[in-house]
C-alpha cells in the first residue's frame, strides 16, 4: 500500500440521461483521509464513483491519482482500487467461501477465515449466497475490505442493510485502513459514528 | 481476482447451472429426432442430410447456451467488479468463452455417435464431423459472446442478440457442412476444415477486445 | 420507344405486372425514404427550435 | 498537415457547413439521373431477346443491390474509424446510411424476386447472391436494432461500431462460403453469369441510373447526417444559431 | 393489482420491447434460412422437410420467448408482489400465458406464407401448418411455463422436474409435423390435429395450478 | 379501513435451511401501532414478515387477524396487507408512472401525480426505473402507501437507501396510517425519529 496515495478530482462534468449531475466538481483525498460524498437521492454519488472507476464517462474533468493525470490511462488508478457498489457482485450461486476466493485467490484459509468469522459468517461459508439474508450478503461483498490490499476503497452506501454491530466492525476496519494510508471514499446517508470524515455534498 | 479464480468461478457456476446445459443438450436431441420421425425415416433420406441437421441442431443449441451468458452478471454486479478489477478485460472474456465451450460442446461430442447412428450417418464421415465441431464450433462462442455482450443491458435481450450473430453464422455452417459432405462423396475436404479453422483463429483474435469493448459499453 | 402503342408499354408483351410492381415498388421505397428523411430533419428543427424558445422564456 | 482534413472531418460543425450546400445539388443531379435511366431503361431500351420486357427490372435491380453492398462497406470502414480515433462523425454517418442500406437491399431482393418468378417460375431460390443479399439485409436490420435499442447515444455508438467492423470482416467470408458452397452440391442450374452480352443501347441507361442512383443516396445520407448532426449537438450554441435563424 | 391491471402491464412490458417482436420475426425466419443453407437447398429436400423446419423454427423462438419470463419479476420482487396481492394466482399465470402467446404466436402466423414459399411448402398443406401452430403452440407455452417457473430461482430437483418436462414437447412436435405430413401425402390428418387440441386443452386445466405451486416454490 | 383491525401472531415457529429462526415467538400489533422488528443480519427479521404473508410456510404457529384465526385461510390477512420486501418488486422496464399503474390501477391521475410529486418523482414520471438511482426505485416502491387502501403494511427495511428527507416523508406516513387506525410492522436497522414503535427484538 503506497502510504501517500492521494487522489485528486478536478472539473468534473457528469450528465446522465441528458441531465447534468455535477458541473465543476472539484476536491481532493488525502492519504489517511475518508471522504463522505453527501447528497439526496439522485443527485449522482454512486454515478460519481463509477466515474472514478472508469465505468462510467465524464464530459469533462481530470482526475490525478498519486500526483499523475490519469484521465487518459486509469490502469494505475483501477489497479489500487476496491469498488463496491449498489449491486455488490456477489454470486448468487456461488457459496459464501467459493465467491471470496473467487475475488481474493491469493489469500490463506486463515485470513480468509479470520475474516469470515470477523463477519459472522463462518456458519454460513458454505451456504449459498441466495438462500442468505440481505445483511448477510452484504457482508459477503465486505469481506473484500478484509481480504485485498488496494490503497483506494470506493463504497457505495456500504452501511446499508448492515446491523449496529456489522457498522461497527466496518466503521473499525475503515478507521484502520486510513490511519495506515488508505484513501476511502464512501457514499451514505447515515451519521458516521466512529470515523471522522470530510463531507462533499453534491446538490441536485 | 485472478484469472485463474475466475475461470474457476466461471466452472463452478455453470456446474450449478447445469441444468442450462441439460436444456441445450436437450434440445439438439429434440432438433435431430424432428428429422426421422417428422419427416422420413428412411435412410436414403437421411444419410445424406445427416451433417447439415446435426450441424443446425448443433448451432441452435449452442445460441441457447450462450444467450444468458453475462445476463446475471450483470444484474448482480458482477461485471462491473470484472471491469474494475483491473485485470485484462479482453483475456477475461477469452476465458469465459473457453469455460463455457467447454461445458457445452464436450457433452455434445459425447452423444454425437448416437445421434450419428439414428441419422445413419456413414461411419467414415463421422470424424470428419467431429472435425468439424471441433474447428468449427470456438468461432461460433467467440461471435456469440460479442452479441450476448451488446445486448445484456438491453430490454430486448436475447431475439435482438440473435439477430445479430445468426447471420455470421451462416459461413461457418457452410464450411462445415460441405466439408462433411465433400467426405461423404469422397471429396477432398482439407480446404473446408482449413477455412473453418482460419475462422476460428480470426475470431479468436478479434472477439474478445470486441466482446471487452461491449461489456465496457453495457456497464455503466 | 421500343414500344409502338401506350397499351402495349403497360402490358410489355404479358410481363407488365412484374415490371411495373418491380418499378412501383422501389419508387414507393424510395419516395418513403425521401420523405422520411425530411420529415425528421424537420422534426428535429422544430423540436429544436421549440427547446431553444422554452429557454429563453425562462 | 496532410492530415488536417481528416482531423476536421471529425468535427460536426466543420462538416455541418461544408456539406449543407451540397445535399440540394446532389439530390437534384441524382433524381435527374434516376429519371433519365429509369425512363430510358423502362420506354426506349430494347427488350432481351430471351427474357423480353421483364429484362427491363435491370435499370432498378442492379443499382439497388450495388448500393446494398457499397453501403456495408462505408458502414464497415465508419465503424472501424470510430473504434481506432473515436472520430464523432463516424456514428453521425452510420445511424444514416443504415437504414438506406437496409431499403437497398430490400429493393434489390423485392425486384429480383419479381423477376425470378418469370424467368425462373419461383420467387425464391437458395442461390449463391440471393442468399447473400438475404444475409445482408439482416445485418442490416440487426445495426439498426441495435443502435435504436440503445437509450444512451455514447453505448449506441460503441455497440454499433463493433458490430459493423465485425460484420465487414466477415461480409467477404460469407460472399465467398455462400458461392462456394452453392457451386459444390447444386450445380448453377440459374446461373446468374450466362446472360446474353449487353449492347451499348442496353447498358447505357444502365450506368445513367446507378450513377443517378448514387447521387441521390449521397445526397439523401447527407441530409439525415444534418438532422443527426443538430440533434446530437444541441448543446452547443453554433446549432442554437442557426436553427433560430432558419427559423421554422 | 387486479386482473386487467396485470394483464395490461404484462402487454406493456411486451410492448416495449416491440422491437422483440420484429426481432423475433426476423430471427424465425434466420433459422428457417439456416437448414437450406445448413442442409440442403434443393426443393426436392426442402418441400418435404418444410413442416418439420417451420415447426423446428416456432420451438425455438417460443422456448426463446418463454425462458426468461419469470427470471426478471423474480429478482426484482415483482413475483412476491403477485403472490401476496391476493389475486388468485393461477389465474394469473393464465393471463401471462395468454398475453406471452398473443404476442409471440400472432406474429410468427403473420409472417407464416412467406416462409413457407421459401421452402416451397405445397400451397395446399399450408393451411394445415398454420393450424398446427394454433391448436399445437398453446400446450408449448403451457408446458413450457411449469418449467421456467420451476427453474427461475434454481433450487435443487427444478432439475428432475426440467427433465420431466421437456420431454412433453416431443409428442406436440411429432403429432403436429405428422399432421403436415399426411396433408402433404393426400392421407387423413385430422386424427393429429384432435390430439393436439386434445393436448392444449389439458395443458390449459393443469399448467396454471402447477406454475402456481412452482412460482410459489419459487420466491420463498 | 378497518379502524379495529389486529394482527396476533402467537407461538411462531420458523425454519430455514435446517436452522431455526424463532420459536414460540408471539406478540400481537394493535390498531395505531407501529411494531418493529429488531435483530441482527441473518436473525430472521424478513422471514418473519414472509411468513406472515404466507410466502414461506412456518412448521408451527397460529395467526390471528381481525380476531379469527386465519392460520389455514389466508385470503382475509392478504387482501388487507401491503407487503414491500428487499426487493421492491418495480419493474425494471416500466417507467415510473406505468409501475404505479400496474400495482394500483384505479387511482386518479390527481392521486398519482400528487404522490409522485410528494415523493420528488414528479421529473422522473416517464423515465424506466433502469435508469433511476437506487433511492429512486426505492421511492417508487414506497409510493405504494400513498396509493393504495390496505390496512396492515408489512415494510422490510423501508429506510435503506433513502435520504434524510426521504425518511422523514416516509415516517410521516407511516404515522399519518397509524393515527387512522392502520397497523404497521416494519423491520429497520435505524433509528426512528418521529414515530415511536413498540419492538420485538428476534435473538440469533
Ligand atoms: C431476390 C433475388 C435476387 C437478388 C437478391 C439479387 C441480387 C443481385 C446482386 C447482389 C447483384 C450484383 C450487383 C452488382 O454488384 O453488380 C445482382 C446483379 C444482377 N442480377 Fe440479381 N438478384 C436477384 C434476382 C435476380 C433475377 C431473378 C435475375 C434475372 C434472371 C437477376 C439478374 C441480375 C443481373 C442480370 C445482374 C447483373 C449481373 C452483373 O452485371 O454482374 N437477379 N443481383
Ligand atoms: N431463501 C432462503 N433459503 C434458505 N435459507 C434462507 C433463505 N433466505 C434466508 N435464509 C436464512 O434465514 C436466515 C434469516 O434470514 P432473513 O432474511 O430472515 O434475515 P433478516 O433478519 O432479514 O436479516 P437482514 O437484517 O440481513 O435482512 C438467515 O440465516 C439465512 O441464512
Ligand atoms: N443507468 C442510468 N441511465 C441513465 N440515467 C441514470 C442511470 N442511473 C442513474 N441515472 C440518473 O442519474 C442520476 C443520479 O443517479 P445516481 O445513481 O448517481 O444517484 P445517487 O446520488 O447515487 O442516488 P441514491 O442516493 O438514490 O443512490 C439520477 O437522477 C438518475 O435518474
Ligand atoms: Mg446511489
Ligand atoms: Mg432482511
Amino acid at each position: 500500500m503506497q502510504s501517500s496515495a492521494s487522489l485528486t478530482i478536478s472539473d468534473l462534468w457528469i450528465e446522465r440521461g441528458e441531465r447534468d449531475l455535477c458541473r465543476g466538481l472539484s476536491f481532493d483525498v488525502r492519504p489517511g483521509e475518508v471522504l463522505r460524498i453527501l447528497g439526496g437521492n439522485g443527485t449522482g454519488k454512486s454515478s460519481l464513483l463509477k466515474a472514478i472507476v472508469d465505468v462510467i464517462t465524464p464530459i469533462e474533468g481530470t482526475i490525478y491519482y498519486l500526483g499523475k493525470n490519469v484521465t487518459q490511462c486509469r490502469d494505475v488508478l483501477i489497479e489500487s482500487t476496491l469498488y463496491i457498489g449498489h449491486a455488490v457482485g456477489v454470486k448468487r450461486l456461488l457459496s459464501v467461501e467459493e465467491n471470496l476466493r473467487w475475488y481474493c485467490p491469493d489469500v490463506s484459509s486463515d485470513e480468509l477465515n479470520s475474516a469470515l468469522e470477523h463477519l459472522g459468517l463462518w456458519p454460513f461459508r458454505d451456504t449459498l449466497v441466495t438462500s442468505l439474508s440481505a445483511g448477510q450478503t452484504k457482508r459477503v461483498a465486505l469481506a473484500r475490505l478484509w481480504l485485498s490490499e488496494k490503497t483506494l476503497w470506493l463504497l457505495d452506501e456500504p452501511f446499508s442493510s448492515l446491523d449496529a454491530k456489522g457498522c461497527t466492525i466496518l466503521e473499525n476496519r475503515i478507521q484502520q485502513h486510513v490511519s495506515l494510508g488508505g484513501l476511502v471514499v464512501l457514499t451514505t446517508h447515515q451519521d458516521l459514528r466512529l470515523v471522522s470524515a470530510r463531507d462533499v455534498v453534491l446538490l441536485s | 481476482m485472478t484469472y485463474s479464480s475466475f475461470l474457476q468461478s466461471e466452472f463452478l457456476i455453470l456446474w450449478r447451472r447445469k441444468q442450462d446445459v441439460l436444456n441445450a443438450l436437450l434440445f439438439f436431441i429434440l432438433v435431430v429426432a424432428l428429422f426421422p420421425i417428422g419427416v422420413d425415416p428412411s435412410p436414403a433420406f437421411l444419410a445424406p442430410a445427416a451433417g447439415g441437421i446435426i450441424w443446425c441442431a448443433a448451432v441452435l443449441s449452442i445460441l441457447m447456451a450462450i444467450e444468458g451468458a453475462f445476463k446475471e452478471d450483470y444484474l448482480d454486479g458482477s461485471l462491473e467488479q470484472l471491469v474494475t478489477s483491473g485485470l485484462s478485460l479482453p483475456l477475461l472474456m477469452l476465458l469465459k468463452v473457453l469455460a463455457l465451450w467447454g461445458c457445452v460442446v464436450v457433452p455434445l461430442l459425447l452423444i454425437m455417435p448416437l445421434l450419428s447412428e439414428m441419422l445413419f450417418l456413414p461411419s467414415t464421415v463421422f470424424w470428419v464431423l467431429i472435425l468439424t465441431l471441433l474447428l468449427g464450433s470456438p468461432s461460433l462462442f467467440f461471435i456469440g459472446l460479442i452479441g450476448s455482450a451488446l445486448t445484456v443491458s438491453l430490454r430486448q435481450g436475447s431475439m435482438l442478440m440473435m439477430l445479430l450473430i445468426l447471420p455470421f453464422y451462416f459461413p461457418v455452417i457452410i464450411f462445415a457442412t460441405s466439408a462433411v459432405h465433400a467426405a461423404q462423396a469422397g471429396l477432398s475436404y482439407s480446404g473446408s476444415l482449413a477455412m473453418l479453422l482460419a475462422m476460428s483463429l480470426l475470431s479468436l483474435v478479434v472477439s474478445p477486445v470486441m466482446t471487452a469493448i461491449a461489456v465496457k459499453a453495457s456497464v455503466n | 420507344m421500343a414500344f409502338d402503342t401506350f397499351p402495349a408499354f403497360l402490358i410489355m408483351g404479358k410481363h407488365g405486372v412484374y415490371v411495373w410492381s418491380a418499378y412501383g415498388f422501389s419508387m414507393l421505397a424510395i419516395a418513403v425514404l425521401t420523405w422520411n428523411t425530411f420529415a425528421h430533419h424537420r422534426k428535429v428543427r422544430n423540436t429544436l427550435m421549440k427547446r431553444y424558445r422554452m429557454d429563453q422564456i425562462r | 498537415m496532410r492530415w488536417v482534413w481528416f482531423h476536421k472531418l471529425g468535427s460536426p460543425k466543420w462538416f455541418f457547413f461544408q456539406s449543407k450546400s451540397w445535399v440540394l445539388p446532389l439530390l437534384g443531379l441524382g433524381s435527374i439521373g434516376l429519371i433519365v435511366g429509369l425512363v430510358w431503361g423502362l420506354a426506349f431500351a430494347p427488350a432481351d431477346y430471351q427474357q423480353g420486357d421483364t429484362f427491363r427490372i435491370i435499370y432498378i435491380h442492379v443499382p439497388a443491390a450495388m448500393l446494398a453492398q457499397s453501403c456495408y462497406f462505408a458502414l464497415g470502414a465508419a465503424g472501424f474509424v470510430y473504434l481506432v480515433w473515436q472520430m464523432k462523425m463516424a456514428p453521425i454517418f452510420i445511424k444514416a446510411i443504415a437504414p438506406i442500406g437496409a431499403v437497398m437491399a430490400l429493393i434489390a431482393l423485392v425486384t429480383g424476386a419479381i423477376w425470378g418468378k418469370p424467368t425462373w417460375g419461383t420467387w425464391w431460390i437458395w442461390d449463391a447472391r440471393l442468399t447473400s443479399v438475404l444475409v445482408l439485409f439482416f445485418l442490416y436490420m440487426g445495426i439498426i436494432a441495435l443502435q435504436s435499442a440503445f437509450d444512451d447515444v455514447m453505448l449506441a455508438n460503441k455497440a454499433t461500431a463493433v458490430v459493423c467492423v465485425v460484420g465487414l470482416i466477415n461480409l467477404p467470408i460469407i460472399k465467398y462460403s455462400v458461392v462456394w458452397w452453392n457451386t459444390l452440391h447444386q450445380g448453377a442450374t440459374f446461373s446468374l453469369a450466362e446472360k446474353p452480352a449487353m449492347s451499348a443501347e442496353m447498358w447505357l441507361p444502365l450506368l445513367v441510373s446507378v450513377v443517378g442512383f448514387y447521387l441521390f443516396i449521397a445526397g439523401l445520407v447527407l441530409w439525415r447526417m444534418q438532422s443527426e448532426i443538430l440533434q446530437r449537438e444541441h448543446r452547443s450554441s453554433w446549432v442554437k444559431k442557426e436553427v433560430m435563424d432558419r427559423g421554422l
